[in-house]
């Protein structure tokens, strides 16, 4: 199976397992390791006598995870025969260009101001609307000129993170 | 006696609050928005009153709500917190004429030291330095030039009702003064309704440095040594610590003092702080005054061993205070991270959402206050704190190496926090060596944002995130009930069943 | 410098090692039976070795198993913590060979200190108080009789390798030395396969009263004054504090002079304690000496701000105390619980069982060293000791407090626990006023075992307990995807559409 | 719907419920209740203004329910028809005198010794098993006379907790 870090590609594998002891191959190299998962989203993992934690909750999708290691976290995506067919397909039809065209905000907040409307253009580096989540105004702006398309949001709405808000052709 | 408190906050300050009253068994009223119904305070407080729905003007700051449910719980006292109404002098007012104690000063010391202009004034009558600058509110570019003439350039212009880096303008060169002078005035008039400025010297390479004074009903007045609170990031606090790794023994008494004339200025009661700007030179001014108690308050309670919620409830009882200065001795060294649900490396975005797992630093000399829960979704309409993880040490040295541990302890599941960030912060050598000042982050930000692990142990860490990630899909694709791909010995086999009988949940 | 740490030990007293080794940049090596796998010191420790399997006898007492671990991870010292082969002269001496250094005693001292006769002796000739008594073995009743006679009865026959109450006999009256000493010999000899005895007299109401000693390789040595540890049940601590309310400066001066003494004649190294009986009239008797850290060390910890691991490390590195006497101020007041997986109501019975839920008291003076987790089951092989609760208080009247709050505050579920009778404990106003000696738990038992609650409120607390049950079995049946039959405003169905997504995990 | 708390049956209904506001009658008194699952296994209350938190793990069975308020414990069951009919059946077969018929232990643990033997006749009180669990030594004795039937454990055998260990008739 193969497993993304950082856009970056691995294949991995059981070659073994007997109770909670894997042989494991990453990319050619072989582990040996002892993993047990100790409670809901926490995995102990013991390997050349060294003990790990590792986190892991559930990320944008079901081949997506967030791994997290004191403080540190990871963003994981799972590629199986599904996914790579809808990566490719993906890659086709957009030439992967989407986060351009869409603005959205990672998190939940409200909308302050829409300085902008339909049919404008804009510049790179333009402000294209304003958030407000937990006492904080974050200002998203255009990465690249074009013309507003369409707005999703209107000011004063409170909005989901992910959600896509504005849309520049 | 008082002998119920209604708490007007949420998040960690009334989880705190509570615990104070709870220990001296004062019976506690929580109130809530609509969006707080299952946060900690309301769980964790004898009573619990709706104020109303989630946007805090709608809830936290509507006087009359927390009145009526003051009345309805029959609360004797109403403790502000800190953030909301608790520097608001129509509260404090409204609170004593409706018959209630009000935890904190009176609405003449929270507008005296509120307003800018006149809290300059005051102290500069009480004879505590401020930083050199005007003392009336400027109207025009003419009066200006003249200040600034006086004062001499750098200067800052600020807003005298502000707060929060609002209508304050930096002003390094002459030409610049026309535009600084209209900018900041109409920033200040959005913000506050108030065009009123003064000016100020810009002082380089500051340090905040805040003195905590605890002063009673009978004129007297304490101070409890200081917090050094240099470590910031766009004027908010990061880190504060207390001793201050910068000042003398010397320059701690008469500092100390200066901020015991300003509360006795301010005719101030209750806790209260003073903050001075400091510069490396260790001349300090006084910069403002918190009528309140402060989200860094811990530290001081940690090296002096005084609740300072319990003082500020007896201080409102009329007791007096039971300490004289020359006992007030620091013992040992303590330091407060601030722990935010904020995403570090991508310029601190904050980071709400549903907590999956929520596991704190626990042992000696650790102390961590916070207020989310394993299943909590923290809401989007309040500040992102989540905890304040403090550290005891019988020396600096021994309080950071702590803060590390207790950091690396700490692991918070489902959203973004600074708790890697802070790692960093304590992994600095100019912080180790306690030479810092506001421009700390700034300077430092190459090291603060990387990872810090070394090459062989982040490789792998990759491959172990990989791994984890695999298993879990694993698991997930070839079973759905929680039993881990992974468990086919015996204990395991007993924790599948146990996690049967807990599914039924 | 010791750069990596073998703890032979599991449970609270191996994380809390593993804590104060991570706080000095020290590598951890974790060791563990089959049954530990997934207990926190493994998750925990830099590295971790399988010992062996559950029985205690096949893996933490097996000498060669943790020699084995120690050389295969490199360890330059292993620390015993306490329990286990922390007295084990023969361990001591082993370690030592392998030339690995032994965080502790060397094995003269764990020699001398542990056969009680031997111990009685090295410190009657010190010069310390010892209860009047035989300093050799009693062979037969002839002698006993002679002994009796010189030490007036009651006496107490006690097994010379004795420890846990085993080959103990009170006898009150002359005609019953006979089958006593037949009864103390045969069990001695079936326990610890040694039949000396010896006798001491029965000192009524007494106090176990302990002094913390430290001492270095260099001939330093220290007390950091007592603990009280009185509060007992069938010869085992349940609370334990400091200061103790019973005595005086005077007198810990003088025990604490003992102290240092006791510790001298046994060549002593380390950090170790000496136990004393002490009588409502403040005569004391040196008991014994524990020659390993105490369960009950953080209280000593909490009121000097000294972190004892570490100073047991640093010793053990061959570093100097770097105090002096005169530096060891009691600063505040500290009180341990002793918080149990056993069912108070029954007779005590352990409870080990799978832990549904942990919930760890947080906040100013609160200390909580544990070791269980959401998820872990406690093994039926080991001590049923979860945690230890410590409260700090400027006052021993807000220790007290605090710890209520703190008691209050704890919430393991799945298992039944001791919480509610040490809460109990803390309202009895014997403890709360500090007078209290070894008898306190008989002698309140009617009040330690009720609930406490108020007739109003043990009513209300039934109803909601019934709803509760109630509603639980009514979600479980309508619905088994874990959203709550009570969720349907929009933060529920928020919550109920995170919970599923949680669920996938 | 029955319930029942130390062996003493209560009546219980929901009237009305809206959102998290329920309307309960509880052997006949009305209560008005703001009720909210917090965390797993957690409730909280609000009653009267008051605001109470109220644990709940699983019990015996599906039916039971161990409920726990600030390290008190209550047991608690639920009496449907299903359970009412079980109950009667068990009534009438056993006497409920099971409990005094078979020994065994609440908990897990190890067999050190039993100091008796089938056929043997026994006297109460008198010791039928040591079980020795988490350092601690219990002894279980016979609760009225009779004769040993049976024995289901052996010495140094690892036992499981509510496990039938002795049957006495």
């Amino acid at each position: 199976m193969e497993i993304s870090i950082n856009n970056q590609n691995s294949n991995i594998e059981v070659i073994k397992q007997e109770g909670n002891k894997f042989q494991i191959s990453l990319n050619g190299r072989t582990l040996d390791l002892d993993i047990t998962k100790v409670e809901k989203g926490i995995y102990s993992i013991l390997i050349d006598g060294k003990s790990y934690e590792m986190e892991v909750v559930p990320g944008r999708n079901k081949k997506n995870y967030i791994i997290g290691y004191h403080g540190l976290s990871y963003d994981i995506e799972i590629i199986d025969s599904e996914a790579k067919y809808l990566k490719n397909k993906q890659n086709t039809n957009t030439e992967d260009d989407d986060d351009q065209n869409s603005i959205s905000s990672p998190m939940p907040g409200k909308v302050i101001k829409i300085p902008i409307e339909v049919g404008e253009k804009v510049k790179p580096g333009q402000t294209l609307i304003i958030i407000s989540a937990m006492k904080m105004e974050s200002e998203y702006k255009a990465k690249r000129a074009g013309v507003v398309k369409e707005i999703f949001a209107k000011e004063g709405e409170t909005i989901e993170g992910n959600q896509s808000l504005i849309l520049i052709d | 006696m008082i002998k119920k408190i209604l708490i007007a906050n949420r998040g960690e300050i009334a989880v705190r609050i509570i615990r104070a009253c709870k220990e001296m068994g004062i019976t506690t009223v929580a109130v809530y928005s609509e969006a707080d119904r299952t946060a900690l305070h309301v769980r964790y407080a004898d009573e619990a009153y709706l104020i109303g729905p989630s946007p805090s003007n709608k809830s936290y700051l509507v006087i009359d709500n927390i009145i009526d449910a003051a009345k309805k719980s029959n609360a004797d006292a109403i403790h502000p917190g800190y953030g909301f109404l608790s520097e608001n002098a129509v509260f404090s007012d409204r609170v004593k004429k409706e018959g209630i104690i009000f935890i904190g000063p009176s609405a003449y010391s929270i507008k005296t030291m509120g307003d800018k202009i006149s809290a300059r004034r005051c102290m500069t009558e009480a004879g505590v330095p401020v930083v050199p600058g005007t003392r009336e509110n400027i109207p025009d570019v003419k009066l200006l030039k003249k200040a600034v003439n006086e004062v001499g350039l750098p200067v800052m212009i600020k807003a005298s009702a502000g707060g929060g880096g609002k209508g304050m303008r930096l002003v390094q060169k002459e030409d610049e003064l026309t535009d600084a002078l209209r900018a900041a005035k109409s920033e200040a008039l959005a913000a506050f309704g108030d065009d009123s400025v003064y000016i100020e010297k810009f002082i380089q390479s500051t340090h905040h440095i805040e003195f905590q004074i605890l002063a009673d009903q009978h004129g007297n007045v304490l101070h409890l040594c200081e917090r050094e609170c240099s470590v910031q990031r766009r004027h908010q606090k990061v880190v504060e610590e207390t001793p201050s790794p910068l000042i003398t023994p010397e320059i701690r008494d008469e500092m100390g003092k200066y901020a015991i004339a300003a509360a006795k200025a301010a005719k101030y009661e209750g806790a209260g702080t003073i903050e001075f700007l400091v510069d490396d030179d260790l001349n300090y001014y006084f910069l403002e005054m918190n009528t309140r108690l402060q989200v860094e308050h811990p530290v001081t309670e940690l090296v002096l061993g005084i609740d300072l919620v319990k003082e500020q409830i007896k201080i409102a009882e009329g007791n007096k205070i039971s300490w004289s200065q020359s006992e007030i001795i620091q013992n040992g060294h303590a330091i407060e991270c601030r722990v935010y649900a904020e995403d570090a490396d991508n310029n601190f975005m904050p980071s709400p959402g549903f907590v999956q797992k929520n596991i704190e630093p626990m042992g000696f000399g650790v102390r961590c206050d916070g207020y989310v829960y394993e299943g909590f979704e923290i809401p989007i309409y309040y500040d992102p704190l989540i905890s304040k993880l403090i550290t005891w040490g019988k020396t600096r040295k021994e309080a950071i190496e702590r803060m590390k541990r207790a950091l690396r302890d700490y692991s918070i599941m489902g959203i973004k926090t600074s708790l890697n960030f802070l790692h960093r912060i304590m992994e600095t050598p100019d912080f180790y060596m306690g030479k810092y000042n506001t421009n700390f982050i700034e300077k430092n930000k190459d090291f603060l944002f990387t990872h810090g692990l070394e090459k062989n142990e982040a490789k792998r860490i990759e491959d172990l995130a990989m791994i984890t990630a695999f298993l879990e899909y694993n698991t997930q694709l070839t079973n759905g009930n929680n039993i881990p791909l992974v468990a086919q010995n015996s204990q395991w086999k007993d924790f599948g069943r146990k996690k049967g009988v807990q599914q039924r949940l």
